[in-house]
């Protein structure tokens, strides 16, 4: 089984998706049942993969290779290394969880809703797990048409805009991406990421090939100013499309840069490093900012989100001027593992703290913070909950989202003084809007009647709250084991960066 | 000039094809409405046979002349030929239902398509601009013809009339540019042009001047913008049926018209011909995706998405090397493929009375009929070049060939407005998927439409797995 | 021996008291939760007492292990750890002491409290995370404790969660925390950089080598890189410790309930600072100027927090303001390099400080949630216990000769006194007066509290400011008559009042002239802050004492006790008389110079109002609106435009045919 | 003999005057069939032109076809010129406009 368990995990929940959508709205309820043993066994499939994966070793591993297009050169061609592996985990969890947090939720067209979900994770897992650049790309593409589907058939009043501002925003970034990719073909006769990434390109087309794969992984991500999608997006997606989408979708943009734009171009990447860094930091202070004035809770997360991935960007480009100035490859790899603690971390914390919004939304039918107050008198557990997650969004040690943040400002102090400087200004502001957010809905008084008819959480939410507030401290309290299935990647990719590409 | 009769097997599809035609055609005069079904069978038939004999010595690495080099058979021309057939039987499986609904269910219609079909046989199978212009007018005139089939309707004839006056003025103007090329290098075989041309002591404006006035002749054809303006008329105004047949098969044989005229015949002229070609695809993005956001009617959105598919087309064809024409050749294909199932959807849910041509006649498929929704979707996924589907590795071929050709700046233009095409496209999904609807009645579809249709539109997805095979066959079509 | 398990279950059995009473507070009832975390914080309390009295008496060595890696990246390493030396044992006591003590006063305190399990599960995790901070030996686990510390503080700030005050106050300590964070963290961040270790071992041991080395912030300026670490550490204990400008959080805590204010917000988490300076005295010692600085930081914060404590009428505000004061006399002592003696008078501040708020609390509960002193008076008959343990804590606090505070007040002066960086004048002139001031405002509140006049209601009725604690202030005693706390409250008082009065007398010497802190505490060669004192010192404590009586600062807090006496106890009116002559020095104190203000206008409004215009202006004007829609906008406009090129009218369509082909052979033209 | 431009010129004069012809007019759809018929015609003279001078007779079979394929096109066009005539009850080029945008 090991030999095909990247193609199970990619396509058990696509075919499990179709079975699904066969079931009809009929049998709506065995749908339901089939969706979610569909998602636990591919969740269970990864317990075999993290278990015999080699941490020893950044050397692709769980290889399937075979020829597709061979006009093109076109390979099926899926492996995992270190970065895929725990992105690959995290999908698979946060999947069953939105299934879970629908159970009740979703009435109309609910084994399509489900169908939707476990394709889109089949096609997630194909992004992570493709070394191909044109597998990549189809299902980085693929994805978005059911996240389409889902925020604009299950979502919020002004979906449409949202959903096609997200569709037309994503793809116009990506088609770049693909020209960039023909181009790399055309030279290197190859799709195969290890091709492209050993090839020698000059600088020019280095420069060109950086920009392109960057309009593609700063929209995904996203960065400022290419960010605005997002809030809309979230506001108006369902309660499982804001988890997915800010859980694993937003990653694949930072998983981009370390797969294509980082190791494709790295000289370009250098070169460009402050641009990314300057919007990184952009995105750090002034999103933080915005995230101060929102009067919708998932607007203002998401307007989080943006921020949090700022440390990303930061800490993958912080890795150039370490690695090349600084002389500093251990700093270098404490900034990219930042990086990826950061969105590993971030999957689990936004998604809980939508999943929160969520539990509210169903409850009252609004998303405005001004009609709420006072939600702890109602939900204590809830309100707990809510508590450790914000506190989580806002970097406390002891939560996951400390490390990451914490492993990038530190490595940016090594860079350069401001840079961290200006990026641990998030302790401030991210603790302002979050906590804030809290003191508004949580704290106070009962508000109005609808809080104070407020019923606590019911065990379906209780466990995807418990779920997530699990992996929130155990990456918090005890970040090591993921590290160390990183840290040869790291090592290795920090090391390709070192080298430049110009010369033979 | 036949030399022996053997001479004529290369032709044995086209001739096969010209008796079922007078079969059909006197039958058809002979055979009362109720029956008119033996009618559709037999043209269906005729084409099932006509692809078995062109399979049977199907070798798409061969090539054959005939009739003193003016009938051309080699692996483009047969690909592109068991394609029109597939397409055309495709169509006419459609087609029944539609013309039922609509009340026009004619032996007329049989007639006027297979002679279409042979016509772009013909056309693509020519080697001397005067088959090439024979088969061009056989195709024209039928398809005029059809666009006038339902003599009630005034938009249908308005159409026919604009379709008929242009073509003829389109026509007129190849012409004038086969007589100014004929005059120039004193011959209309296509392969002795070719040899000419590439010796190259011809006056180069007037070169250009010839030039132009074919690669017009063709962009008609095609739909190209600026000569385009045909194309959402027709469209819109020709009866579901026809529209569902223009859309398709004759793109099909456009191609191949370029593929002949331009490919072979002007080959050594590919600098001057790629520039134009280049003009002409810009132009068609530009004016198809922009002009289709702002329609209401599916038929003409569709009109105004085939014109920025010509524009890929094209982008393909300008790139003048092997690998250009077999990108532009797969991407023609495919887009037969996703043009039927487009029409095909709408004609699925016409009923007496009622076509189902309004984007807002969309509204809540998915809540009315779930499964056509679906089929819709992945229609419109692959019209906008979305992977999974087929149409994402079409466009991935041409621009391709097209960086590979230097013409980086228009793969970069097109993917462009690619993105703004895809706008109109997620708008036939968001109607289908997030409105409510508006009429309840039943979608009742007969079972071949229903299960040739679902083949259609899975073939999209299918064929991304499958891509190999058919990649192959169009580029060993040309190496 | 000192094992990681026993230091393990000195850590962790606070938190899994936390853990029970909190998770399963439902199931454990009221005294399951208590029992099990007063259990929890005693055995650490027990163990710790032996662990101080292995190192301090056994001599046992300083210990420093490891549990477990938290990361390691190469070289780069962080683990969760132990160092557990003198300065590490003394605090562990001291906090797990407190704390008990605190455990103990709450059942009383917090009986009638819906919240009950809540709160001791919050005061046991409090134990945990100040556990973790006092005996880290690394930096992350250091900031781990930091900011866990400050998110039970936080929370309990924010205990009584409907009051409006309570959720304000907790949002701003957490913020304003934070941004001392902001600098403690750029603190570790640097030193990473520079010596790229984050344990204290590694750190202090190359820590020389930074002497010299330079940092360039912008252009060719350069800054010592021993004092930019250092200065960027203190600006982390400058918001844990509430120094100026960064106290204002610390006098709206008051608003969680007693017992926290005591055992967070007196005695021990607000100490962290102070601790964290001493800890790093290896380092602090490189650096001349960030001593400078951290001296004129506390002298302000002594001299200044101190004067708006005469004018507080809250009894919980004026504690609040004491402690600033003398929170900022620990910094000073920092500031002249007498860790030590900033490290004693944190110890004897702790059991007096702790003392005066129970005190405190026992006199608010008496009154049913009173606070306000202008409706206190005359208690002293009604609560004995009460009173004179206050009297206790008073004393200590004015540091009188031979209270526990005596020492470690006078050890901090004549170190100041005897310090020569810049600064050191003017923070001896501030601590100076600041005693004096310390005695009248302390004065003042005690007499305010316990004696004269009785201006409290009979009968437990309840104004409407007590109506919006809900229901905790239901204590059950409407018996008409203030009386005495019950033995739970009474009994920590007494347990504290002892160790206030007389455990300067028997520590000072071994703590401050000693060789108890050596290892842990690390002051430069030729540097004796102390020297004078000890000098005076070596006749023993009572000999010292006497001697002080000889000393400034005890006749200037006896002047300050003689005008506070006059004042409040024997001629009240001249109160009133003296705030309207005094009126704008009045009103400058009453807003509390105007930080707050200031702050709320720039800081809270200012970044509202910044983000509003980002969002406004950048998000939606400039982003989505011209950039964004205006492009979608844009291509609409187009596709209509283009659309009306599609006239209808056939000589139309063949003109843009003809105009096509002209276009393209004109083109040509031109281009051949 | 008359040189070979006079006639090319002829024919573009005579095709310029059926395409101007084509979308000056603007009243009557006969009149567009009459100028579709004369540019054909200044093909065939093109092509008559260049067979003769270059000796070749492949461009006046050419020719025949060309007068062929005129006719079928001249009656395909007068069929649909007549339905349109039937449904719209006029030929006027400037109302045949239905269907725009």
């Amino acid at each position: 089984m090991f030999d095909v368990i990247l193609s199970l995990l990619i396509w058990v929940p696509i075919a499990g998706g179709v079975a699904v959508l066969t079931t009809g709205e009929r049998a709506a309820n065995g749908g339901k049942w089939l969706a979610l043993l569909v998602a636990l066994f591919t969740l269970g499939l990864c317990v075999p993969l993290w278990m015999s994966f080699d941490t020893t070793t950044a050397n692709l591993q769980f290889v399937e290779r075979v020829a597709w297009i061979r006009t093109f050169d076109i390979e099926y061609y899926l492996g995992i290394d270190g970065f895929s592996l725990p992105l690959i985990v995290l999908t698979c969890i946060i999947t069953v969880l939105v299934l879970v947090s629908a159970w009740e939720v979703i009435e109309y067209k609910a084994t399509q809703y489900y169908a939707a979900f476990l394709m889109l994770a089949g096609m997630m897992n194909g992004v992570f797990a493709a070394q191909d650049a044109i597998l990549f790309y189809v299902f980085f593409e693929a994805m978005l048409i059911p996240m389409f589907v889902i925020i604009g058939v299950w979502g919020g009043p002004k979906r449409v805009y949202a959903t096609f501002k997200f569709f037309l925003y994503t793809f116009l970034g990506s088609v770049f991406m693909l020209i960039g990719l023909v181009y790399l073909y055309l030279k290197g006769q190859s799709f195969q990421l290890i091709d492209l990434q050993s090839m020698t390109l000059n600088m020019t087309e280095q420069t060109w090939l950086f920009f392109a794969f960057l309009v593609a992984f700063a929209v995904k991500i996203p960065m400022f100013p290419v960010h605005t999608w997002l809030p809309d997006a979230h506001v108006e997606a369902p309660t499982g499309g804001s988890m997915v989408l800010a859980a694993v979708m937003l990653k694949i943009g930072g998983y981009g840069f370390l797969r294509f734009s980082m190791p494709i171009a790295p000289d370009a990447s250098a070169a460009y490093a402050w641009l990314i860094i300057t919007l990184s930091l952009i995105a750090v202070v002034y999103i933080g900012f915005v995230a101060l004035a929102q009067q919708d809770m998932k607007k203002l997360i998401a307007y989080s989100s943006i921020s949090h991935m700022g440390f990303v960007t930061l800490g993958l480009f912080i890795a150039f001027a370490l690695v090349l100035e600084g002389n500093a490859p251990d700093t270098a790899a404490l900034a990219v593992q930042g990086a990826m603690v950061q969105m590993i971390s971030h999957g689990f914390i936004s998604a809980a703290m939508f999943g929160a919004v969520g539990v509210l939304y169903d409850r009252v039918h609004s998303r405005q913070i001004a009609d709420y107050g006072g939600v702890m008198n109602t939900m204590p557990w809830f309100g707990a909950f809510m508590v450790l997650f914000a506190m989580a969004n806002c970097g406390l040690p002891g939560t996951s989202g400390f490390v990451g943040e914490f492993m990038v400002i530190l490595a940016a102090v090594k860079a350069n003084f401001w840079i961290a400087f200006a990026a641990a200004l998030t302790l401030i502001i991210g603790a302002a809007y979050t906590l804030w957010l809290v003191k508004r809905v949580i704290f106070g008084d009962v508000a109005n009647s609808n809080v104070a008819e407020l019923q606590d959480l019911n065990s379906r939410e209780w466990i995807v709250m418990g779920v997530l507030a699990f992996f929130v401290l155990l990456i918090g309290l005890w970040p090591a084991p993921l590290i160390d299935v990183m840290q040869p990647s790291v090592e290795a990719l920090l090391k390709h960066l070192a080298q430049t590409k110009l010369i033979g | 000039m036949i030399e022996t009769w053997s001479d004529l097997i290369p032709l044995l599809p086209e001739l096969f094809l010209l008796g079922m035609i007078n079969i059909i055609l006197i039958a058809g005069l002979f055979i009362d409405e109720k029956r008119r079904g033996i009618v559709h069978f037999l043209a269906i038939l005729t084409l099932v046979f006509t692809a078995i004999i062109t399979m049977r010595d199907f070798n798409v690495l061969q090539r054959y002349t005939a009739l003193g080099g003016m009938f051309v058979r080699d692996g483009v021309s047969d690909v592109l030929k068991l394609f029109i057939y597939l397409t055309t039987a495709v169509v006419f499986v459609y087609a029944k239902h539609s013309l039922r609904v609509s009340k026009l269910f004619v032996a007329e219609y049989y007639t006027l398509v297979l002679f279409a079909v042979l016509g772009m046989c013909i056309l693509v199978s020519g080697g001397n601009l005067l088959t090439i212009y024979l088969g061009l007018e056989l195709l024209a005139l039928s398809s005029y013809a059809l666009v006038a089939l339902d003599r009630d309707s005034p938009s249908a004839s308005e159409s026919a009339m604009k379709y008929f006056v242009l073509g003829a003025l389109a026509s007129g103007l190849l012409l004038y540019g086969m007589s100014m090329l004929y005059g120039l290098t004193g011959s209309l075989e296509l392969a002795v042009i070719a040899k000419k041309l590439a010796s190259g002591d011809l006056p180069p404006i007037l070169m250009a001047f010839t030039i132009t006035f074919i690669v017009v002749g063709i962009a008609f054809k095609f739909g190209a913008a600026p000569f385009h303006m045909w194309v959402p008329d027709v469209y819109h105004g020709a009866p579901t049926a026809v529209t569902l047949f223009i859309s398709s098969a004759p793109k099909l044989a456009a191609a191949g018209m370029a593929f002949r005229v331009l490919a072979e015949g002007l080959e050594p002229r590919v600098q001057d011909w790629a520039q134009m070609l280049g003009f002409l695809a810009l132009l068609s993005l530009v004016i198809g995706n922009l002009a289709a956001i702002a329609q209401t009617n599916l038929k003409r959105m569709l009109a105004y998405s085939t014109i920025s598919h010509v524009g890929f087309i094209l982008l393909g064809i300008l790139a003048g090397d092997e690998a250009g024409m077999a990108a532009a050749m797969f991407y023609v294909i495919v887009y037969a493929l996703m043009s039927t199932a487009a029409f095909g959807l709408i004609i699925a849910l016409s009923r007496a009375g009622f076509d189902a041509e309004r984007i807002e006649d969309f509204k809540g498929l998915n809540q009315r009929h779930p499964w056509f929704a679906f089929l819709m979707l992945v229609t419109m996924a692959s019209m906008a070049g979305f992977p999974p589907t087929i149409g994402f590795f079409a466009k991935l071929y041409v621009l391709q060939a097209a960086v590979d050709a230097g013409w980086l700046w228009l793969a970069i233009t097109s993917v462009v407005f690619a993105v703004i095409g895809a706008y109109y496209y997620l708008r036939v999904i968001k109607v289908m998927y997030f409105d409510e609807p508006e009429v309840d009645h039943k979608i009742s579809v007969p079972g071949d439409v229903r299960s040739v249709l679902a083949v259609n539109v899975v073939m999209l997805l299918v064929l991304t797995i499958m891509a190999g095979p058919l990649t192959r066959l169009c580029e060993q079509a040309w190496y | 021996m000192i094992t990681s398990s026993l230091l393990l279950t000195i850590a962790l059995s606070p938190l899994v008291g936390a853990v029970v009473a909190g998770l399963l507070g439902k199931q454990v009832g009221r005294a399951g939760a208590h029992t099990v975390t007063i259990l929890g914080v005693a055995i650490s309390a027990v163990l710790s007492l032996y662990v101080l009295k292995l190192i301090a008496i056994d001599g046992h060595p300083a210990v420093n292990l490891s549990i477990y890696t938290w990361f390691e990246i190469g070289s780069i390493k962080a683990e969760v750890g132990f160092l557990v030396d003198s300065l590490s044992a003394l605090m562990m006591c001291v906090v797990t002491s407190v704390s008990l003590m605190v455990h103990i006063y709450t059942i009383g305190y917090m009986k009638d409290d819906p919240g009950y399990q809540r709160f001791f599960a919050y005061i046991s995790l409090f134990t945990f995370a100040m556990l973790m901070l006092v005996m880290s030996n690394n930096f992350m686990q250091l900031f781990f404790g930091w900011e866990a510390v400050g998110l039970v503080s936080y929370l309990l700030i924010g205990f009584w969660y409907k009051r409006p005050t309570a959720i304000f106050a907790n949002l701003k300590a957490f913020l304003v925390n934070r941004v001392g964070d902001f600098g403690f963290l750029l603190g570790i961040g640097m030193l990473l950089a520079y010596l790229g270790t984050l344990d204290y071992a590694t750190a202090f041991a190359r820590a020389p080598e930074l002497v010299g080395q330079t940092f360039t912030p912008w252009g060719t300026t350069e800054w010592a890189v021993p004092t930019v670490i250092c200065i960027l550490l203190f600006i982390g204990a400058m918001g844990k410790s509430a120094q100026v400008p960064l106290h204002v959080w610390l006098p709206d805590s008051m608003e969680g309930p007693t017992p926290i204010s005591a055992l967070i917000h007196a005695a021990t988490m607000v100490t962290a600072g102070i601790f964290m300076v001493a800890r790093m005295s290896p380092l602090y010692e490189l650096s001349e100027t960030a001593l400078s600085f951290i001296l004129v930081i506390g002298a302000i914060t002594a001299l200044f927090m101190g004067l708006i404590g005469v004018v507080q009428n809250d009894i919980k505000r004026v504690v609040a303001y004491s402690t600033l004061s003398q929170l900022g006399y620990m910094t000073v002592a920092l500031g002249a390099s007498a860790y030590s003696a900033a490290i004693f008078h944190l110890m004897t501040h702790a059991f007096f400080k702790a003392l005066l708020f129970l005190g405190a609390g026992s006199v608010i509960i008496a009154l049913h949630h009173e606070q306000d002193l202008r409706r206190m008076g005359g208690l002293s008959k009604y609560m004995r216990i009460t009173w004179i343990t206050a009297w206790a804590g008073t004393l200590a606090l004015i540091g009188f000769p031979g209270t526990s505070g005596f020492f470690s007040k006078d050890a901090i002066l004549i170190a100041v006194q005897h310090a020569d960086r810049p600064g050191a004048t003017f923070a001896y002139i501030c601590v100076l007066l600041g005693v004096a001031i310390t005695a009248f405002y302390s004065f003042r509140m005690l007499y305010l509290a316990f004696h004269g006049q009785e201006r409290f209601e009979h009968g437990g009725v309840h104004d409407e400011h007590h109506n919006d604690h809900g229901t905790h202030d239901d204590h059950g005693h409407h018996s008409g008559r203030p009386h005495e706390s019950p033995w739970v409250v009474t009994l920590p008082l007494i347990l504290l009042a002892i160790p206030s009065l007389l455990i300067g007398a028997f520590t000072a010497g071994p703590l401050l002239f000693g060789s108890f802190f050596d290892g842990a505490i690390f002051v430069a060669d030729g540097r004796e802050p102390l020297a004078e004192m000890a000098h005076h010192f070596e006749h023993g404590a009572l000999a010292f004492t006497l001697h002080g009586f000889v000393t400034l600062p005890v006749w200037l807090a006896l002047g300050g006790f003689a005008l506070a006496s006059y004042i409040y106890l024997l001629n009240p009116a001249v109160a009133e008389k003296a705030s309207q002559v005094l009126a704008p020095i009045h009103r400058i104190l009453e807003k509390k110079y105007g930080f707050d203000e200031l702050y709320q206008a720039l800081f809270a409004r200012g970044s509202v109002g910044m983000g509003k215009l980002f969002w406004q202006a950048g998000d939606q004007a400039i982003i989505d609106g011209a950039l964004v829609n205006g492009t979608a906008g844009l291509v609409a406009r187009t596709a209509f435009a283009i659309r009306r090129l599609q006239s209808g009218f056939l000589y139309h369509y063949a003109f843009m045919m003809i105009l096509g082909l002209i276009v393209v052979i004109g083109a040509f033209a031109l281009l051949q | 003999m008359i040189p070979l431009n006079w006639w090319l010129i002829l024919a573009a004069l005579l095709f310029c005057i059926s395409v101007a012809g084509i979308f000056i007019n603007r009243k009557n759809l006969i009149v567009l069939l009459m100028a579709i018929e004369l540019m054909l015609l200044s093909v065939n003279m093109n092509f008559v032109a260049f067979s003769r001078y270059l000796d070749d007779m492949a461009g006046q079979v050419f020719v025949f076809f060309i007068l062929t394929v005129a006719a079928a096109e001249a009656a395909i066009g007068l069929a649909i010129l007549v339905v349109l005539f039937r449904n719209r009850r006029t030929i006027n080029v400037g109302e045949i406009d239905s269907l725009r945008g």
